[in-house]
């Protein structure tokens, strides 16, 4: 019989942040289909292995790891299990049995770039990362590029929440962080930062100005003061994966979700039609065809380590 | 703490009875916290002690997590003896697994038996330094080494990030870790008895355990028959009379905090060389302070330290099936036995030493006439 | 001007940051002047900021959550006391449990009745301590030098803040000005002394674990209603230690402990907003630095520019008395 | 009238120390009464107990003739009772006002209390000659004031019966002789006086009766005026004492340890020894009197490498050894000085190490104890054996804990493990310090026999007697200095007691 499961990273399935958005197409799944499945949330980097072993040993399948810090014990597993599926997100694992799904983040935070950028009449925006680490840095960098796209003379400032996994749970530094860049002037702040960005949506609700979520869609947080999230989604990915082996369909390779996949996206709903204008509509409209065809191309940090905007 | 008193309790009762007595009390705590959320406390211990031991790769995990917490938990416990609270376990096997890692990478080529005793070397002499700093703030400056150890486990923390995201991280990966050393490594359990025609479940134990044991009995050996150990214990219980003795308090501060910080660098052995075979980050993941548990349950002796750390790596192991199984239980339920250990086996220590003493009375003949009239 | 309206902001930051470090001081400094160590600032913090955010979110009323807070970390302190004053247990020890064992138990409760992985949901405004505007403050804001002053610095913060800073004066003044102080003061020095003198050590020392306990539950539920909207696992992120830090720094004097505390606060609000900018001749200062360098300055500071820091005479000496 | 005090059947032990045993006791309204035992007898237990600090396993306490339950110190306080402690009970951070309205402080506020207390004890400061400066920091009393500050602490609680513990071992026979004074004006006043002390000087010359405490019991109440220093000698220590030591006539050769214009700082960094010379000649011992506190213990610690000298020389056998830490202490036994400390508890020992660990401390490094790094057990336990039989260690168990042995034993166990080898020149500080008679003998035996094999003795004693029975030569010191050197012959209390109050005995009787 048929038994997913999903094995997290540290943060937990609640980081408000992917981990969560795993769970949210997984819940989806199981409401759709009826169908239960396992999930686990590790307590340290040695229990990746044994949970994932375990999950094997006991007939689940597929699998689908959270996380690029799941990539060497899905390379470790596959290989030990070649007749188990395995998925994992955010990272690539080049085995016959094992799904590898990442994220064009910088094309997404491109889009929001260009909304911060529209409505910020100071024209000075903000950005707050979590832990300083090259993924973080690929979705500042396209969220510059997206503010420069519209007026290459505006301001960009930028914070990382620290150094330890800390910064991912950090919503008074994260509020912090953000009143500081409200104080130097900005309009908007975008935020990458999971929890940490709970304390930066608040500040900004606080401080009467705008917050841009992430991950999954943050708009219903603060009504009216989340101007837009970027959208990874990675809930259709587990929901896809989930499918897709129930259905038969499923295929081991690579998938590299952009915006022409629908991978990632901005989130327009009741909560902040009031903020989104025709004029910004049509602008990233116009982007996300021009990324779409090529004609734009966002700049991935994680390919030179380098943000040319 | 209480004077060496005359009482006609013999000496195991409050080595080995007294521990399990607080042991039962932290467990029984706990069963109240498990009862809190709803779940049942006996079906819990059953789901640990199957998950900690009922089948191989149990075991396996169990001594490979009490691999960490016995070279933590010695390099408290070494500490100790000079009356030195090493808080900084934690930054001090951060650093050494840097040590190790630089070994890796510079020297990943190298056979084993070359290899391994360099990252032995490596992990100690980082382990060590990052130990020297608060170690000679104190000895010299008299700066309190709880607080310097403190903070320089934030400050190894930063260091290592600092490192990992921008130094050592492959370049085009975007994982803060370090590449894989390449193919030499501590053997695993299981190779290595797969040589010897044994057959053994695949886990990360691996033979780092055998040189945790070789520890144990150095650090038994250093504590209590050299006499770099004595004037290391004279220090710790009476700084007077070493000053007397003409032994150099400075001295053996700066050595003992040392060695305390090399036995804690010593993680990254079982961690890093023995499993992961990268630096990772935080791969210290909180061992440096299970420590602390762990000395002050097995009393700062070798042999004490042991069980404790099998007897931690046995929640720790046995805490990951118990989410397995029962997902309301989150993981983190192992930390609140943690800290209700370190309560009753430190913190309220002789809390049950009257009452254990009252049984051992109970069912000795009487020595003494004047028993206290309380 | 611009440079000065700047400043002000950052000295506002200051504050904020500040309250929960001058709260766990005082805590801590009135504890350790009984001669209680306390290490365990961080977990009663923690506690009590949990604790707080999930009494808001239950009832929606900031002051019930105020006294869960308090309520709690109270609770805990006299569990540090049970294990230090009643049972001569060692003090370092038990703040270390009280620390691991809080954050453990924060996130087992939190998961259990919230489902959010130990966090708590956001907490609505009437479970929160809002900004305070002082009369006038909109009207002078435009006024050069005494606006941004009058209107940014002073008016705008929560009730905490205002707590906050009024608690050192009345600290100073419990301490110095009155006979618990004098007891609490000389039971610290040398408790037999105050034994003999026909006054009960236990119980003085319970009262100032309990003062102890109460400026710890302030300050963690100012970490999760009022600075923040809810709680998330390990939010006081080591406050509790740099608090500590800056006991120490102050050398167990009220006054100089707040100084202390205002600079680290500085720091921390500076260190936001110097953060990834380019500075001249350094260049960019990696964001790993400036996080060490309250932890760095700490050790430096400890290691010889402080002068010697001489601690309650009998802090952390348990007292035993035979019966 | 009710006797002011009355003890009935007091009994307490501490786990298996029974320190007092069924204890009766009277005093008096009115009277000075003492109370006299060897160290260790129960005395201050028993005060304790009237005074609240200890609870007693069984027995009544009547005062004014009414039975008192007393649970706390409060009680005793509010009953009239005052206490001067053996070890002062005192703030060394405080002000003098401030340790003494503690517990007394007139209202929740200071302000008040603070005002009233400066009033009242300007008058009894006036009344009892007991001058001190109020606002002083105690930490910087000398202890002769910070007793007088114990005793006003007494006074403006009310006290009318006052329990005086010992009270004259930290001052000068002078000193002493001022207190008494003010005793004396307490006991004009109406007050009740305690007075707990082992000299029988004392006792004779001011009290009006005298209980004597033996082993935790009370073994005589006698008037004082009826009975004689030799018969409370031997109800003391409960057989007839030699008070004076045989000793032939010593035969001094060279100079073993010399001593040039020496100064040295305790661990606070004040200068306690200012320029001090002599020298210490092989054959001969030479002792060191003074009042406690005068410098003697920074002199030892000096001499001995402990600490750092700050100016001057020392010669040993000639050779110039320049001592402080970190090896010091260690250099110097190379060099054949040994070092009996005053402290054997702090010092001398490592209390919770077994006994055959301490019977090497100092000379852990040393060959015959070592095999390269590793300690050679077994050897180290066989010789500690040999020690302890030889210095008649009871039990004679090397692997017993240190601590268990009783006072006598743990001296001897120091001073076997110092003699054992044989050294030049051994200092020693207050050898018989909490030892008993039998003890005392023993060791003051050893020191001898050490003279007489042609060695170098070093004594330090606050023991007047001590210094005087062993000494060949008696050096005085006072205030850092040593004023003054007369031979042991020529010495006698009154002499010894002006030069330790840092009096020339000279002007004095000039003066007289
Ligand atoms: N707190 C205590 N715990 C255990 N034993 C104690 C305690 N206080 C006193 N004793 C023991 O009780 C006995 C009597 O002690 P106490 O202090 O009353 O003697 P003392 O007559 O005052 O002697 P000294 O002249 O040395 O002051 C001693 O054997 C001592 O070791
Ligand atoms: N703190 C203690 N712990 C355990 N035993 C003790 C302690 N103090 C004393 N004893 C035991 O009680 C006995 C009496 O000790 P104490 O010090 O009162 O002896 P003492 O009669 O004063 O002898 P000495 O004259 O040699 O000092 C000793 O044999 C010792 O073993
Ligand atoms: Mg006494
Ligand atoms: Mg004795």
């Amino acid at each position: 019989d048929f038994k997913p499961g999903i094995i997290y990273d540290l943060g937990g399935k609640f980081d408000k942040s992917f981990n969560e958005g795993v769970y949210n197409g997984a819940e989806k799944f199981k409401k759709e289909f009826g169908i239960e499945y396992r999930g686990f949330e590790i307590a340290n980097d040695s229990q990746r292995e044994q949970a994932m072993r375990n999950f094997a040993r006991r007939g689940i399948d597929p699998i689908l790891a959270v996380g690029f810090s799941q990539a060497a014990a899905v390379e470790k597993v596959a290989k030990e299990f070649p007749k188990v599926r395995f998925a994992i997100i955010d990272m690539v694992v080049n085995l016959p049995n094992v799904e590898s799904i990442v994220f064009k983040e910088h094309e997404g935070s491109f889009l929001v770039g260009i909304l911060a950028a529209m409505s910020a009449k100071s024209g000075k925006v903000g950005f707050v990362g979590g832990m300083d680490i090259p993924l973080i840095r690929k979705f500042a960098c396209g969220y510059v590029g997206g503010v420069k796209h519209v007026n290459a003379k505006m301001d960009v400032f930028q914070n990382m929440t620290g150094s330890t996994g800390a910064a991912w749970s950090d919503p008074v530094k994260g509020g912090e962080l953000a009143k500081s860049q409200f104080d130097r002037g900005a309009d908007v702040v975008y935020h990458a930062a999971g929890g940490t960005g709970i304390g930066v949506l608040q500040a900004a609700a606080d401080a009467g100005k705008l917050g841009i979520g992430v991950d999954s869609n943050q708009n219903h947080l603060h009504p009216g003061s989340v101007l837009t999230s970027m959208l990874k989604r990675v809930d259709v990915a587990a929901y896809n994966t989930f499918k897709a082996a129930k259905d038969g369909t499923w295929k081991a390779g690579f998938s590299a979700l952009g915006l022409k996949e629908d991978g990632v996206g901005w989130a327009l709903d009741d909560n902040n039609a009031k903020l989104v204008s025709a004029d910004m509509k049509a602008a990233v409209a116009k982007a996300t065809q021009e990324i779409v065809s090529g004609k734009i191309v966002v700049h991935d940090y994680m390919a030179d380590s380098k943000c040319p905007y | 703490m209480a004077g060496p008193m005359g009482t006609d309790i013999p000496r195991w009762a409050n080595v080995v009875v007294l521990p399990i007595v607080n042991l039962i009390a932290a467990f029984l705590v706990s069963g109240l916290v498990v009862l809190i959320i709803g779940e049942n406390p006996l079906e819990v211990v059953q789901i640990l002690i199957w998950g900690a031991f009922g089948f191989e790769e149990a075991i396996g995990y169990t001594l490979f997590y009490a691999t960490n917490f016995i070279f933590t938990g010695l390099a408290v416990s070494i500490a100790f003896h000079c009356m030195l609270f090493n808080i900084g376990g934690e930054g001090q096997a951060y650093i050494g697994g840097l040590g190790i890692t630089l070994v890796g990478l510079h020297f990943g080529f190298l056979p084993p038996i070359v290899l391994i005793p360099l990252c032995v070397i490596g992990a100690a002499l980082f382990g060590a330094a990052w130990a020297f700093i608060p170690a000679y703030l104190q000895a010299k400056r008299g700066s309190h080494i709880v607080i310097t150890t403190i903070m320089f486990n934030f400050i190894a923390s930063s260091v290592m990030v600092y490192l990992l995201v921008n130094v050592l991280i492959q370049p085009g990966s975007m994982q803060p870790e370090s590449r894989e050393f390449g193919e030499a490594a501590i053997p695993f359990v299981h190779e290595a008895l797969a040589w010897l025609g044994v057959e053994f479940a695949e886990s990360p134990w691996n033979l780092s355990f055998l040189w945790a044991l070789v520890c144990c009995v150095l650090v038994w050996g250093y504590v209590w028959h050299t006499r770099w150990g004595y004037e290391m214990r004279t220090v710790g219980t009476s700084p007077t009379a070493a000053a007397y003795a003409g032994i150099s308090e400075t001295k053996s501060i700066i050595v003992t905090m040392c060695i305390s910080g090399a036995l804690a660098g010593f993680l990254g052995l079982n961690e890093i060389m023995g499993y992961h075979h990268r630096l990772l980050l935080h791969f210290s993941g909180g061992y440096g302070f299970v420590g602390i548990a762990v000395a002050l349950m097995g009393r700062s002796h070798p042999v004490g330290v042991c069980l404790a750390a099998i007897l931690f790596g046995a929640l720790y192991q046995g805490g990951a099936e118990l989410s397995f199984e029962i997902p309301t239980i989150t993981r983190e339920l192992v930390i609140v036995i943690q800290g209700l250990v370190i309560i009753f086996a430190g913190a309220l220590e002789f809390m049950f030493k009257p009452q254990v003493e009252a049984v051992f009375r109970w069912f000795m003949p009487r020595r003494s006439a004047a028993a206290p009239a309380e | 001007m611009e440079d000065f309206t700047l400043f002000v902001l950052v000295l506002d930051a200051t504050l904020r940051v500040s309250t929960p470090l001058i709260l766990a001081a005082l805590a801590g400094l009135v504890s350790e002047r009984s001669g209680v160590i306390d290490i365990g600032l961080e977990g009663k913090m923690l506690g009590a900021a949990f604790a707080a955010a999930a009494v808001a979110a239950i009832t929606g009323s900031a002051w019930i959550a105020l006294a869960a807070g308090i309520g709690v970390s109270v609770l805990l302190a006299l569990i540090h006391g049970f294990a230090c004053i009643t049972h001569a247990g060692n003090h370092i020890v038990s703040g270390m449990a009280i620390n691991i064992f809080v954050s453990g138990l924060t996130i087992v409760l939190g998961a259990k009745w919230f489902s959010q992985g130990g966090s708590t949901p956001q907490l609505p405004h009437e479970g929160r301590f809002m900004p305070l505007e002082w009369p006038g403050a909109e009207a002078v804001a435009d006024v050069p030098v005494i606006g941004p002053l009058y209107s940014e610095l002073l008016s705008g913060h929560n009730l905490i803040v205002y707590v906050a800073f009024l608690a050192v004066p009345f600290i100073y003044w419990m301490l110095f000005k009155t006979r618990f102080g004098l007891r609490l003061r000389a039971v610290g020095e040398n408790p037999q002394a105050v034994d003999t003198a026909g006054i009960s050590v236990f119980f003085l020392r319970y009262r100032a674990v309990i003062i102890c306990g109460i400026l710890c539950g302030i300050a963690g539920t100012y970490l999760s209603t009022a600075m923040g909207a809810s709680f998330v696992r390990d939010m006081t992120a080591g406050k509790g230690y740099i608090a500590l830090a800056a006991m120490i720094f102050g050398k167990w004097k009220p006054l100089p402990t707040m100084l202390a505390c205002l600079l680290f606060g500085f720091l921390e609000a500076v260190a936001i907003r110097v953060q990834g900018a380019e500075l001249p001749i350094v260049g960019q200062i990696p964001v790993q630095f400036i996080e060490a360098l309250p932890y760095v300055l700490t050790v430096v500071l400890l290691a010889g520019f402080i002068g010697k820091a001489i601690p309650p005479k009998a802090d952390g000496v348990p007292y035993i008395k035979e019966h | 009238m009710a006797p002011a005090i009355k003890l009935v059947g007091i009994d307490k032990s501490f786990g298996a120390v029974h320190a007092n045993k069924d204890i009766n006791l009277n005093v008096s309204a009115g009277s000075v009464h003492g109370i006299i035992g060897e160290n260790g007898a129960g005395k201050s237990t028993l005060m304790s107990i009237l005074y609240g600090f200890y609870k007693a396993d069984a027995g009544d306490i009547f005062v004014n003739g009414e039975k008192l339950n007393i649970h706390a110190s409060q009680d005793a306080i509010d009953a009239g009772i005052g206490m001067v402690h053996q070890h002062f009970m005192l703030v060394d951070t405080f002000s003098v006002l401030e340790n003494i309205i503690l517990g007394a402080e007139g209202g929740a506020l200071l302000r008040k209390g603070v005002d009233k207390a400066r009033e009242e004890l300007n008058r009894l400061e006036r009344e009892y000659e007991l001058e001190v400066d109020i606002d002083a920091l105690i930490g910087d009393l000398p202890v002769g004031l910070q007793q007088r500050v114990e005793i006003l602490k007494a006074l403006y609680r009310g006290a009318q019966i006052l329990v005086l513990d010992e009270p004259t071992g930290v001052l000068t026979p002078q000193e002493a002789d001022h207190l008494f004074r003010i005793l004396n004006a307490l006991k004009d006043q109406g007050k009740t006086i305690i007075l707990i002390t082992h000299k029988l000087r004392e006792i004779m010359a001011i009290t009006d009766a005298v209980s004597v405490m033996r082993q935790g019991e009370m073994v005589a109440h006698r008037e004082t005026a009826k009975t004689s220093t030799e018969e409370l000698a031997e109800l003391m220590v409960g057989r007839k004492v030699l008070l004076r030591v045989e000793k032939g006539e010593a035969s001094p050769a060279h100079a073993v340890l010399e001593v040039e214009n020496l100064t040295a700082t305790d661990k606070s960094g004040v200068v306690r020894v200012k320029g001090v010379s002599f020298n210490v000649r092989a054959g001969e011992i030479v002792g060191i009197a003074g009042v406690s506190g005068n410098g003697q213990s920074d002199l030892l610690a000096a001499l001995s490498g402990i600490t750092k000298v700050t100016g001057g020389k020392i010669l040993i056998n000639g050779k110039p050894f320049v001592g402080g830490p970190p090896q010091g202490a260690a250099d110097v036994r190379h060099m054949g000085l040994a070092h009996v400390p005053e402290d054997r508890q702090r010092m001398g020992l490592v209390i919770p190490f077994e006994a055959w660990e301490c019977s090497i401390l100092g000379y852990h490094n040393e060959d015959e104890c070592c095999r390269g790094p590793v300690i050679d057990r077994p050897k180290v336990i066989q010789e500690s054996l040999r020690k302890m039989e030889a210095f008649d260690v009871r039990p004679q168990d090397p692997n017993l804990v240190t601590g268990n042995f009783s006072g006598g034993n743990q001296q001897k166990i120091v001073l076997a493990r110092e003699i054992d080898r044989d050294p030049d020149i051994l200092l020693v500080g207050q050898p018989t310090r909490g030892v008993d008679i039998g003890a005392i003998e023993f060791i003051h035996k050893r020191l001898i026999e050490m003279r007489d094999a042609g060695k170098a003795v070093l004594l330090v004693s606050v023991e007047l007697d001590e210094i005087m029975s062993l000494s060949d030569r008696i050096l005085v010191m006072f205030d850092g200095h040593i004023v003054g050197e007369i031979p042991a012959s020529e010495a006698n209390e009154r002499i010894l007691g002006l030069m330790m109050a840092g009096i020339n005995p000279d002007d004095d009787e000039e003066a007289a």
